[in-house]
């Protein structure tokens, strides 16, 4: 199983759950997050400060998923987040050692393989 | 600021100044100036974070811009002595206007009562722009716009203009100020086109607490906006204040119970809108109606616009805080109803409507809100080709993305400061009083 | 409000509009009327950031069902001519409310000024009850309960009723305002239970600086509150208006001290709540007492309250905003000190107190006590219980896991708008203005 | 306030309450009030977050400290009849402070007004040494300030004083309220010293609407300080009034196109920073010229104080908020000003100044601002030496860091209660009225 | 050493972090996030505009621990976190090859040990 | 390739970011965090109840790096990152499977090698 992190663009979020939801991964926690690399800084003035931000603001995604679906799930965020701009982000892949639904108390392949939705 | 009763003043043989009635309208002209930040609250609350300051700008900017102008020319071309369709240049650059009375108030005052309606008539239309107008060009609008647009509706309507000949009613501006207003920003909604997410993504209120506030400080300004326009702190303010108390609880009554049975959950962004649709519809007829009368019409006015918003919303008209649906159709429901309820009982000087025997008046209304119309759409029109000729309306796609806020203010609203570096001025005197300054090195 | 004056007034001879007055009048229910948006603030910064629009909308629905309540049925019932124990329906349905002199002022505008307090104390209960009560029954509650509890209590003490004529004195609301909300709230909070995280987790204010805004719109509005209850423009109103200055004033340093000394730390929610408390303390003796009496009334109701509050929180009595020990403490509080400070010196239409030889009016004054006291809870209990019959008066849990925002108005105070998907209704007609609409694919 | 006009108030034959004039200053003691929560937003938005409640703080405890030693002290040093250099004790204690009319409105009244503004005056001192002073050594600065500082200062401009005696004009607050509040606002952050972020880290506002927001109220209550300073409903009333209307219009235009040409954006903190300035300029002048002159006044007024904040953040002096910028250099801009453009036509109880060729009242308001720079510098100086040798006036530098917030109040302004555990008080009266509560085990 | 990555409910955390602290596992860092999972969406009405939330609070934990931590941190998670109903959450193990504690240049297993606590 | 994942005292973050920079670390990605440690709590009091705020603000750096840099960056971090009071936190470096640009599809040692800065 592989834990994938990608760093995309705040702008490209729902273009990208869209294309995970296509590829059948459901399950993924997202946070924001500020991110720096190739992009110019901006500069904002508070009244007589100038200040430059060297942040811009990125989502992080984290995504569990068993080995079938890591090159699925990495090729439909590397075609839906991208712009061609620089800022477009980062997608890394990590070894996971053990997944547990906490749920069910499920383990590894089936913790990360999603359940139907049934809710009242 | 209905025309009958300021006539009848002004007719009246020595004009004085009577102090209960300053004391009233020295308040009343506050309580209208507070709107414009209300405004500015009611507004930013509803876009989203990145476009929050440029739409409170928008508004505080009128405060500036609308206000310079209307005293230097549109005060005059709206109330000084002219013709049937413009005010002469008498009391331009402030000329004449002193502390003399103006009805039973000083001059200076009234001038400055009627800014105040200049003021958040213009900002009013910002609603339907913002999130990708840019700033400069805002500007320019809103002053152009104050001087060819406003200054003339007001003159005919309450500065002894033809529709005021006519006997058009509008007790304290729904057509001057709501109706122009609505329409101007349908057009300039047109004009500017939809923002790039519009349709496409799901555009969120950032702070509905704002929304609420800017809607609680809206009625309380209201207050001195209908019952100041009496003039004076006689009765008839009296009825006018009180219909601006009961009309905005009636609408936000059927409102949230429209709210409940087409979503099943009454929103606080719906109640606060609908209190703003209330006070829209019971402006023009205020003074004319009893106060039962406006617990109905403050109940009827949600109809219209409440579906209105609904509708628009699956358009691809960009309205996009709905000002058209709120301010227009608010405004002309208002104005119709005056023409429906209005009754010499409660105001001599006004007339009576339809249920009291006198239909022509609903025709009159009618007229009043045609022309209105008409004069704002192809104004507005007009004066936004002509700028978009010498400059570009719109904040390129790029900037719309990282938000106004940035790009056309270079500030953000919440800042954390987290990864932002002081960028030292060359000129830093080092240790003027203070132990020696390390220089913030330059990152990276 | 205070009756003696409103009585003279009412005897008056040739009973006239007073010009000055009006201006006052007008402005004083502006005020109070802005009191409940504030209300909304004070209450909305204290509860979890899920709860707030729900805490906020609590307020705010008052301004629309507890005013067209109050317009139809409820002041006349206060207000209107009737016997010792309720007004008639003389006045029902805003029936022979009109532009005549009640008092010096116009009827309309004394029927708009009563208004307001009725909605503001309604919308006081709901902070006993936030985080957990559902918005429908809460929305029939304070309906019923203006009329069934507010109506009366205000007729007793100030529409005619027999607390009246015992002389119980109550200037601006520390019976029937105060004391009826805090000790309904504490009626409420005990039937609806407590929250299901209250005891078990810490529930932190969302927003202290709201609490803030609350607390200063609070004052500034409470002054048209205490200044207004003299229905003048004269040396009563100057009178009440300088006490209720100076009271909160005493009150703030107080409640600072004791903080201070209790925890070490003077906190903010602190400092706004005594604010509030010495609000709550002066207003029903603000304009019976001598400004030197209000700072030391309002020195002295800093204790009551503050140790209120805190024995409070260490119970498994969820008045979730302390209510009871705010408004019913304080009111209790300042309808006592009432009794001890009242001076006809200051007010001869007053009466003089314990401290000027009247130990009478002291007793007076907790006859009015106890029998709001019991009235107002047995009135409380009985609404909500019939309720309970109808309908469940709380969320259930997981709601008020989720939130109420959520779960009952369906929006949320502060959203980001990420992982939101715009779902587009079936009906849009595709490209009306503009280029086509990509229309969002049904995620997954 | 203005001298003039009260004097002759005073003079006149039988002094007697006229309800239109109590009216009037009802209502613009309640704006001033409001103004002290307002400038609690004002400065607590230009703050960050982990600091912001400590600013309100700042402000809103000056509405309990300096209104409680007002009342008791201050007040008579500053009114009551006494010699040319500090009133009498004649008002301590409130004594002889009743409804007999001063001027035109009750006794009671009058001091109340006057103390909103000893409160502000105050609080805008905190603006410079926010983020790092303690909060009891400020609250007893505070509190002796009033009294060896303001009331003097207050005394000689308008109670009676020698600078009255002279001839400075001061119609609302220039000198006594602005330049006293800026120079030792100065003074405070040279004794202070400079935050420990300052110069090395960008220190960005929290959140720029609650700015906005500070300057949309400040802006409406300011219309109680200058309007109120006629102390009547009168003409008079009606141009300073409308000259606070029209001067902080010209200074926004201004300053929005100052910012515009020198960062190429129009800020919203500039936007509500030049609106402030604009009515601190007005402050002086506003009863004594032209609404046309306010215009120009205000325009003018933009350029020292723009390029004032400009130039002190390039230097060692942390004026944390400003305070001298905005508050001293305008409000001696506005005290020159006003002796420029200051003419008997408006205000016949006024004078001539320059422009009116009388250039000798530009060298009166030149003593008027040279005694109050020098006095306020070595009263405030001398306070907080003397109260550095009692206790430490700065927090340290661990609690700098983590915030005052947290340190000296023992709250967050914005919690969202993740990791907060709830202490259980010792003595939980275990189940009073509900299910066995679990009670939360220690962590840890 | 291992780096232990937990998805819970908001609501839970208390519960958690008392668990953990009775487990003797003291030094974590927390983090809000959105997840997305089996629930079932939340639909919002802003004015005329219908809104499906697609995103679910939660709280991620992000835990250090040596081995012969791992299994006890993963079942106190487990036990603690658990509702039983959808959205429970899910728990992350991944290998870590370094850990430093900057306070003192700590290596690896000294870095993840608790420090008793002597604070001013 | 190595991710490296820093929790450190927000106060130092424009120290750190500095050192980075100066280490020619150029990409990287931040968030707000809250962390439980060494440290001691907190005390606040609402009204009348007392809360003890166990979580401290933290600011978490992850950062991306391909082998010689791993070093560098870890020594970077802990030197501008420390005051040497408790509380200064945690690095932990964690091995990567993959790493990919998104703008260019590049992947691994070329995606984490920064590109030249050229905007409009
Ligand atoms: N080495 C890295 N480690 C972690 N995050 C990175 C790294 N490089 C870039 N990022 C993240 O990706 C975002 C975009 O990277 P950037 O270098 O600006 O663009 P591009 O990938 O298009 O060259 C950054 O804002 C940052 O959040
Ligand atoms: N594959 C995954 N990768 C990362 N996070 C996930 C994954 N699946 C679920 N999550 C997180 O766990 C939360 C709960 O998961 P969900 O599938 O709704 O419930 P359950 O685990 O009870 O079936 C989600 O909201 C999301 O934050
Ligand atoms: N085992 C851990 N796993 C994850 N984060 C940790 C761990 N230990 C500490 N932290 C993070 O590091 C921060 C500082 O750690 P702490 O133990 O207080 O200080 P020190 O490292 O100086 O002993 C914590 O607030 C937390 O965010």
């Amino acid at each position: 199983m592989k834990l994938i992190v990608a760093i995309i663009r705040p702008e490209r979020l729902n273009e990208v759950l869209e294309a995970l939801y296509r590829a059948e991964v459901t399950g993924l926690t997202v946070s924001r997050v500020m991110g720096h690399g190739g992009e110019t800084d901006r500069v904002e003035t508070y009244r007589g400060t100038t200040v430059k931000m060297e942040l811009q603001e990125k989502v992080r995604l984290e995504i569990g998923v068993s080995e079938p679906f890591v090159d699925i799930t990495v090729r439909a965020i590397l075609a839906s987040a991208r712009t061609g701009e620089v800022g477009d982000g980062k997608v890394f892949v990590l070894d996971v050692n053990q997944v547990h639904r906490i749920r069910t108390g499920e383990r590894d392949e089936g913790a990360v393989t999603p359940t139907a939705v049934v809710d009242a | 600021m209905t025309h009958p009763s300021l006539l009848l003043a002004l007719q009246s043989a020595a004009p004085a100044v009577v102090p209960a009635d300053t004391a009233w309208m020295l308040v009343s002209t506050a309580l209208v100036l507070l709107m414009t930040p209300a405004l500015a609250f009611f507004y930013g609350g509803l876009v989203r974070s990145k476009n929050s300051l440029n739409t409170m700008m928008m508004s505080f900017v009128a405060l500036g811009a609308v206000g310079v102008v209307w005293a230097l020319l549109a005060y005059s071309l709206a109330f000084s002595q002219g013709n049937d369709w413009l005010g002469g240049l008498g009391n331009a650059l402030l000329a004449g206007v002193g502390t003399e009375a103006k009805g039973t108030i000083p001059h200076v005052l009234f001038m400055a009562y009627q800014g105040t309606f200049a003021i958040i008539t213009a900002a009013l239309i910002s609603g339907a722009v913002v999130e990708r107008m840019r700033f400069g060009p805002y500007l320019a609008f809103i002053a152009l716009w104050t001087v060819l647009v406003y200054a003339p509706v007001a003159h005919w309507v309450w500065g002894g203009g033809w529709l005021m000949n006519r006997g058009v009613l509008d007790f304290a501006g729904g057509t001057v100020v709501h109706i122009n207003a609505g329409v101007s920003a349908l057009v300039a909604a047109m004009v500017l086109g939809v923002r790039k997410d519009y349709g496409r993504q799901a555009i969120l209120p950032h702070n509905v607490p704002f929304v609420l506030l800017g809607a609680g400080l809206l009625w309380f300004g209201w207050f001195g906006f209908n019952g100041g326009s009496a003039l004076a702190a006689n009765e008839l303010a009296a009825v006018a204040f009180t219909n601006t108390f009961l009309a905005p609880m009636a609408t936000l009554v059927v409102w949230v119970l429209l709210d409940y049975f087409r979503t099943g959950r009454a929103t606080a962004v719906g109640g606060a809108t609908g209190i703003v649709i209330g006070l829209v519809a019971i402006t023009p007829a205020a003074g004319f109606i009893s106060p039962a009368s406006a617990l109905v019409l403050g109940a009827l006015a949600a109809f219209p616009s409440y579906f209105a918003i609904v509708a628009r919303s699956r358009t691809r008209l960009d309205d996009s805080l709905d000002v058209f649906a709120g301010h227009g159709i608010g405004g002309i429901t208002g104005a119709l109803l005056t023409g429906v309820f209005a009754s010499k009982a409660w105001n001599a000087a006004g007339n009576d409507g339809l249920l009291a025997g006198n239909a022509g008046q609903l025709a009159t209304q009618a007229l009043g809100v045609a022309v209105s119309v008409v004069y704002a759409a192809a104004g507005t029109f007009v004066i936004l080709k002509l700028l978009a000729l010498v400059t570009s309306l719109r904040a390129v796609p790029r900037a719309e993305g990282l938000g106004l806020d940035v790009t056309q203010h270079g500030e953000e609203a919440y800042s954390s400061g987290e990864g932002s570096i002081l960028v030292m001025p060359d000129a830093v005197p080092a240790g003027v009083t203070a132990p020696a300054l390390a220089p913030q090195p330059a990152a990276r």
